[in-house]
């Protein structure tokens, strides 16, 4: 089978714990050969390109240089460094000038970066390497009665659609229906969450991200299955907030790893279910599990 | 060794006239700075610039010239032979000289107007003209091969270009082969409702045309057909068709249809493609009322009987004429004609390369060709605008370019969109008293009575928003949106988003070449543009012409276009061709190749290099022979030679070797 | 008695071959000693240059040389020849057009020399000494010819009247050429004294050549075991024949090996290789260019190959650098 | 101003292809280097190996061959035979000294007039960078070594004829 490099980044080690746990915990459970990519650093981000380009490609190409070593293909189950990794892969590819600069700074730490590496995300892998087949036999509890409202967010399908349709993405539909959940159709898979706007301007982040719950809501979702921490903490984190502001939602978002995992009968605890901030003790009974 | 020995000898006198092209050369090339340079070359016996060379004057000069200064060679420097070489020849011919005792210079297309520096440009036209005086010397007086023409015509594709181009030259009296894919003719016109502007019913004008097609004496009708090979050259084509198996004997049918009712399948539960798959059709059908022929077909992929073996055959039963026959097989025909025209239309845009209008995702996503057949009488849905899920819409969004005017997806705009949009827009009002919104990027309205026809629709209340619509959802903001598909658009005259709500979507869908349109152009061996589309011999000068003689195209299969075009370019593809066959004969170039037999080792080198089988061995000579009428002048055969025994008239080596010299010699 | 018309041999860049040719006549080699007087014949008699210079210019009726031009004694004499003889007649393939000497023109002189007196295995050559073309010694100089970087045809030096191909000649078309001159029935200047069609005219195997030859893959003679009835060409052997000027009676063939191109073009070709490379080639079966590649593999050395007794008067001459 | 080199490049194109798209990078006033000159022959196959070794001796710096698109050829597999040829050449004239770049070979279709434009340009651009190939002054050059004697030689009769006169 296959190795993978992790780059779990920022958030799966702090907010998004829970989807370091259940991307881990199922991965594990596939047989998947995945390690952790030793001494990697911050990708930087979206923030930073829009700073200081070079700097910030620099930082990310770091991590890649890093990775080119073991010649894996590296798993990031950000978005956000899903896209800037891509992104960073992408100029240091097509622009000459900002190679030079970057292998350069690399060069000084002991590293270099020839443009092998492929960042690649878990939805991609799951689908194209492992296969539904595969991951079907393994569904020993199927998630029946859970019905489920799949929103990829912005940064996976733009402004690279490499493996999934940009404007209606399908990937995790697939795997929470193998999983034996129900999906809402909706037209919001990847409308904007409000992204870092519910921190600096909480009027208008708070009104997208109750755009997203309410709209799930309407279209019968027990809950928000996800794959973006930052997504999943805006929908999960704010809905007090959005609950003073317009009203209360009460709708569990979940990472589309948890609900792959409970699935494929992992305990809850080892997929950090209890994690989020609304409860999804309730659907997930309803779903009949645990 | 005996090299160059041709130049110790006295040269023949050669004319030299270089064209000025109004300011088209002139204004690049110093062309009196070419005539005196010429004028010194050795064997120049005449040298003159001229405002038109093409001219009547300009060709006088030259007849002129021949006789007085007894030139015996002609060079002209203009444009490209492929546009005059013919008319320099004819003045050659005026002159008393043999026509291809002639070689032109190309120093417009090839130096003119492609330099920007006249000093270079200059240079370059002296080296051209250089070299094709050097080259002239070693021509050869030659005849053109007369030979000639099958008065008998093949019109490949039965909509409305072909049957327009097919009954034109039939009423000529010639006899035509008319050769359709589909089951029936009348191509996408039969599927629409109205034609614009007019709105007279398409059905109306285009049924009477498809009838005299089947009863016409000289019209022989091949539907369900497609033609597998072309050999031969102008004049004198062999053409195989293969003829698909109805499994119904069609000189037996006379649709009565009761066979259709007849069909173990009570219910038609197939999706029926003439109605874009809005309604449903039994295994054994007949795609619409007044198809032409009017013979059921049953279908292989769907019939009991061919799928498994096992049924009672109640179809064949009900045929009181024993028309049906599960044991055909495909057949295939071979015709000689003199003549092809191509008609073979155009593939409408797949709207899945434009997910952002949702088309498959909400069911009140229509492409236009499906609502041509929703608002039609004779359509699945009787003329009633009725939805997928059976209601009626109150308010409806048509987008205009959906896969035109797009750098994503076709750049070329597809002509037709907007006069078809306005028209839809039009008979959905009518037929539904919907509200209806177009959205448009320009309104493009430039034919007869079409901008008129614009007019009458704003009058009649139709909305329309200029910007191009970034997505259809179902989403809603407002309580006004619930349940509703909405259209996201920038107000480009407004100056801002709107968000416009409706029941039915109407994706009005470009023009596209047709999905095998390459196998096409090279089973018939034209070319195709850079979009896909028949290359025409000239855009302007011969647009239903192709570089291949003999072959002509109509209708959209040469790019995208209306019923009045489409049908003005059938009638002339038809004149070309009746052009042709009504002068009885075609002058091959004599540019073919021959062998010089006391020359020739019988190595059989050349024999199987030649695509014509015109290159034979004579074993009882134990020499190669080729057959000049067979020949079409490539000259593989004579690069080919290994004993340089092949010379290839009008491209002899010594006539290259000294056109090379002249290029470079300075 | 008149005194007979006076011949001269004489040979440059060549392996005797030629020679061996003229010996070949057999006793037709009599009737022509006793109609001529050989007034030069270095391998078979002992006259010197000044006998040559001697002689009134053109007082020899016919001068026969073989051999390529590759030293600046060889052009010395054959430009003497030029001046004492009325005719000049290019001998064999060397003089015709460089011949196998021409192949050196592959390389250029210095890394040729180098070889042979360095690094050659079987060389002993410490002090790496090189021949002078002029030494001093006891106060006596000593020349040695010049070699030329540039191995040169016949007619690239001197002006020259016929040319009998081959490599060498055979018998046959030497005889005619001599009787020709002897009886002074001669041909326009310029003309090669052989047929005017290619080899397959006259080869035993024409009738067994398919027109088709398709060929997948060439095959070099040591590699096969070759059918001695059957068109050389379709068993995958390259044979030169048929962009070969005839007149061998294909004598290569008949032994059971290709045609390696020794007697030349036809007078219509200009490049030999060149030419056959056209007609071999528009013929083989693949259309893809890695397969293409693939079947011309089987020609490790195409020049070599192709040019292998003309490299001289190919259009390129020599290789550039 | 600095004299840059200004390569000669002889092209041969097909009739049908390649020399109908620079008929139509002419209708469309596309702009190119006039390094070019042009050779019409009806199919890219009537070249023989020997007119592009000839362009050479003659001069020519570079030698471009344009033909119709394999699978297009107006002449069916006129192409093919071409491309066969050419591969077969280019070798040899890679082993005689003459280099990939100073002769290419373009498969460009009638509709194709900007490829005309892109290839003569960058065509001009990398044998401009290679320098002059000029044959006939090498050829020259060469025979230098052999004319030193010939003029001895020449000289010699002079004399000669210079005693009979006195």
């Amino acid at each position: 089978m296959k190795k993978y490099l992790y780059f779990p980044g920022c958030s799966l080690k702090g907010s998004g714990k829970a989807y370091e746990e259940s991307f881990l915990a199922v991965c594990k459970a596939l047989g998947m050969d995945i390690r952790e990519l030793e001494d990697w650093n911050c990708c930087g981000a979206t923030a930073y390109m829009s700073v200081e380009e070079t700097k910030s490609y620099a930082l990310a190409g770091r991590n890649l240089a890093i990775a080119e070593r073991e010649d894996l293909d590296v798993i990031a189950p950000c978005s956000a460094c899903y896209l800037v990794l891509n992104k960073t892969q992408k100029a240091l590819k097509e622009n000459t000038e900002i190679r030079r600069k970057v292998v350069n700074a690399l060069k000084a730490g002991g590293l270099d970066y020839k443009g092998t590496v492929k960042v690649r995300h878990p939805l991609d892998v799951l689908i194209n390497d492992v296969g539904l087949e595969k991951i079907s036999k393994l569904i020993k509890n199927p998630v029946k009665g859970l019905k489920l409202a799949p929103y990829y967010g912005c940064q996976i399908v733009r402004p690279y659609a490499t493996f999934d349709d940009q404007h209606d993405p399908v990937t995790m539909d697939k795997l929470m229906k193998a999983a034996g959940a129900e999906c809402v159709t909706w037209p919001l898979k990847t409308r904007c969450c409000g992204g870092s706007l519910t921190g600096t301007v909480p009027e208008v982040g708070l009104r997208l991200a109750y755009i997203i719950l309410k709209e799930a809501k309407k279209r019968g979702a027990g809950a928000i299955v996800t794959l973006c921490p930052l997504c999943q903490f805006n929908l999960d984190g704010y809905q007090g907030k959005i609950a003073s502001k317009y009203e209360s939602v009460d709708m569990p978002v979940l990472y589309f790893t948890q609900v792959l995992g409970l699935a494929m009968g992992l305990p809850g605890s080892e997929l950090g279910i209890k994690r989020g901030i609304i409860s999804a003790e309730a659907v997930l009974a309803g779903g009949g599990l645990r | 060794m005996t090299e160059n020995k041709s130049k110790k000898e006295t040269l023949p006198r050669v004319g030299f006239y270089i064209c000025h092209c109004g300011s088209n050369i002139a204004s690049m090339i110093d062309v009196l700075e070419v005539q005196k340079y010429a004028a010194a070359l050795p064997g120049v016996a005449v040298s003159r610039e001229y405002k038109y060379m093409c001219s009547d004057p300009g060709q006088e000069m030259i007849a002129k010239d021949i006789k007085e200064h007894k030139l015996e060679r002609l060079v002209v420097a203009a444009c490209s032979p492929n546009l005059h070489e013919e008319t320099f020849r004819k003045a050659a011919a005026k002159g008393g000289l043999n026509p291809f005792f002639f070689q032109m210079v190309n120093i417009r297309e090839h130096a003119a107007w492609v330099h920007e520096d006249k000093k270079s440009a200059t240079e370059k036209a002296k080296d051209l003209a250089r070299a094709a005086i050097a080259r002239v010397r070693f021509h050869k007086s030659l005849d053109k091969k007369r030979v000639a023409v099958d008065p008998n015509v093949l019109v490949v594709g039965g909509g409305i270009a072909g049957i327009h181009a097919a009954l034109t030259l039939a009423n000529a009296g010639k006899k035509v082969t008319l050769v359709e894919r589909e089951a029936t003719i009348g191509g996408h016109m039969a599927a629409f409702d109205k034609t614009f502007p007019t709105l007279d019913c398409a059905a109306c004008i285009l049924t009477p045309k498809m009838s005299a097609v089947k009863s016409h004496p000289n019209i022989t009708l091949w539907t369900y057909s497609e033609v597998s090979k072309v050999e031969g050259y102008v004049g004198n084509y062999k053409v195989t068709v293969t003829r698909k198996p109805r499994f119904v004997k069609e000189d037996l049918c006379v649709g009565c249809m009761e066979c259709i009712d007849a069909c173990v399948f009570k219910e038609p539960k197939f999706k029926d493609k003439f109605n874009q798959g809005l309604g449903k059709r039994k295994p054994v059908y007949i795609d619409f009322p007044q198809a032409t022929p009017k013979v059921v077909l049953v279908d292989p992929e769907t019939c009991i009987q061919l799928k498994t073996g096992k049924c009672k055959q109640p179809c064949a039963a009900a045929c009181d004429r024993k028309a049906f026959d599960f044991n055909q097989k495909a057949e295939t025909k071979e015709l000689q004609v003199g003549a092809i025209v191509l008609s073979t239309g155009f593939k409408t845009y797949d709207v899945a390369r434009s997910p952002q209008y949702g088309y498959g995702r909400y069911p009140g996503v229509y492409t236009a060709l499906e609502v041509e057949r929703l608002v039609n009488a004779s359509g699945p849905t009787s003329g009633e605008v009725v939805l997928r899920d059976g209601t009626h819409p109150k308010a409806v969004g048509i987008i205009h370019c959906v896969g035109s005017r797009d750098a994503k997806t076709n750049k070329w705009c597809s002509r037709v969109c907007c006069m078809y949009s306005l028209k839809l827009a039009h008979l959905i009002k009518e037929h539904s008293g919907a509200e209806v919104y177009n959205f448009y990027i320009d309104m493009r309205a430039p034919g007869k009575a079409y901008e008129e026809f614009y007019d009458k629709l704003l009058g009649e209340g139709v909305h329309f928003i200029r910007g191009r619509v970034d997505e259809v959802t179902d989403w809603a903001m407002t309580p006004e949106e619930e349940g509703k598909l909405v259209l996201r658009v920038e107000d480009t005259l407004a100056g801002f988003v709107r968000r416009i709500p409706v029941d039915m979507v109407v994706l009005s869908t470009g023009l596209e070449p047709q999905p095998d349109a390459q196998e096409v152009r090279r089973r018939f061996n034209i070319g195709c543009g850079s979009e896909g589309f028949f290359q025409e011999r000239h855009p302007k000068l011969a647009p239903v012409n192709t570089f291949t003689d003999g072959i002509y195209i109509a209708g959209a299969c040469q790019a995208p276009r209306d019923i009045p075009d489409t049908v003005a370019q059938a009638g002339a593809a038809a004149a070309e061709a009746l052009s042709l066959i009504d002068a009885g004969f075609v002058e091959l170039e004599p540019n073919t190749s021959h062998i010089v037999e006391e020359e020739c080792s019988g190595c059989k080198t050349c024999v199987p290099l030649c695509p014509y089988s015109a290159i034979t061995f004579d074993e009882a000579k134990k020499k190669a022979t080729i057959n000049e009428v067979l020949c079409k002048g490539c000259g593989v055969c004579a690069a080919a030679c290994p004993s340089g025994s092949i010379r290839q008239n009008l491209f002899e080596d010594d006539e290259i070797f000294s056109e090379i010299e002249g290029v470079l010699a300075k | 008695m008149p005194d007979k018309p006076k011949v001269a041999f004489y040979w440059c860049a060549s392996c005797g071959g030629c020679e061996e040719a003229v010996v070949d006549l057999a006793e037709d080699i009599l009737k022509v000693v006793a109609a001529v007087d050989i007034v030069l014949w270095p391998v078979a008699m002992d006259f010197k240059k000044e006998d040559v210079e001697a002689r009134p210019d053109k007082s020899i009726v016919a001068g026969f040389i073989n051999g390529a031009i590759r030293t600046s004694e060889q052009e010395e004499w054959v430009r003497l020849l030029r001046k004492k003889c009325q005719v000049i007649v290019s001998f064999g393939a060397c003089a015709n057009s460089g011949g196998i000497p021409a192949l050196a023109n592959q390389f250029q002189k210095e890394s040729i020399l180098k070889y042979v007196y360095d690094d050659c295995p079987s060389i002993d050559n410490p002090g790496k000494i090189r021949p002078q073309t002029e030494c001093v010694d006891e106060g006596r100089t000593l020349t040695l010819p010049e070699l030329r970087n540039v191995v040169r045809s016949l007619d690239q030096v001197i002006d020259v009247d016929y040319y009998l191909p081959g490599c060498p000649p055979t018998p046959k078309i030497i005889m005619n050429a001599v009787l020709a001159l002897l009886s002074g029935k001669l041909p326009p200047k310029g003309t090669v004294l052989s047929p005017e069609i290619a080899l397959c005219e006259e080869c035993k195997r024409k009738d067994s050549k398919p027109a088709d030859l398709a060929l997948t893959e060439f095959k070099r003679p040591h590699q096969v075991l070759i059918d001695p009835e059957k068109c050389l060409l379709a068993q995958g052997l390259v044979c030169m024949g048929p962009a070969t000027r005839g007149g061998c009676e294909a004598l290569c063939p008949g032994g059971n090996m290709p045609c390696t191109g020794c007697f030349g073009p036809t007078t219509r070709v200009k490049d030999q290789g060149a030419k056959f490379v056209s007609s071999v080639f528009s013929n083989i079966a693949p259309k893809e260019e890695a397969e293409i590649d693939a079947v011309l593999d089987g020609i490790p050395d195409p020049i070599g190959t192709f040019y292998r007794y003309g490299l001289s008067k190919s259009m390129l001459r020599r290789k550039l650098n | 101003m600095s004299e840059q080199f200004e390569p000669k490049i002889v092209a041969f194109f097909c009739n049908w292809c390649t020399y109908t798209a620079a008929d139509l990078a002419g209708v469309s006033r596309l702009k190119y280097a006039p390094n070019a000159r042009v050779i019409r022959v009806m199919c890219s196959g009537r070249v023989d190996p020997q007119f592009v070794l000839d362009a050479f001796a003659k001069g020519a710096d570079g030698v471009l061959l344009g033909g119709c698109h394999p699978g297009d050829c107006h002449y069916a597999e006129g192409n093919y035979k071409t491309l066969r040829r050419m591969r077969m050449l280019t070798r040899m004239l890679k082993d005689m000294g003459i280099y990939d770049g100073r002769f290419r070979l373009e498969w460009i279709s009638g509709a194709e007039g900007d490829k005309v434009k892109s290839v003569i340009n960058d065509m001009t651009k990398k044998v401009r960078a290679l320098g002059p190939l000029d044959l006939p002054g090498k050829f020259k050059n060469w025979d230098k070594e052999i004319e030193e004697l010939e003029a001895q030689v020449n000289k010699g009769d002079k004399d000669k004829e210079a005693v009979h006169a006195g």
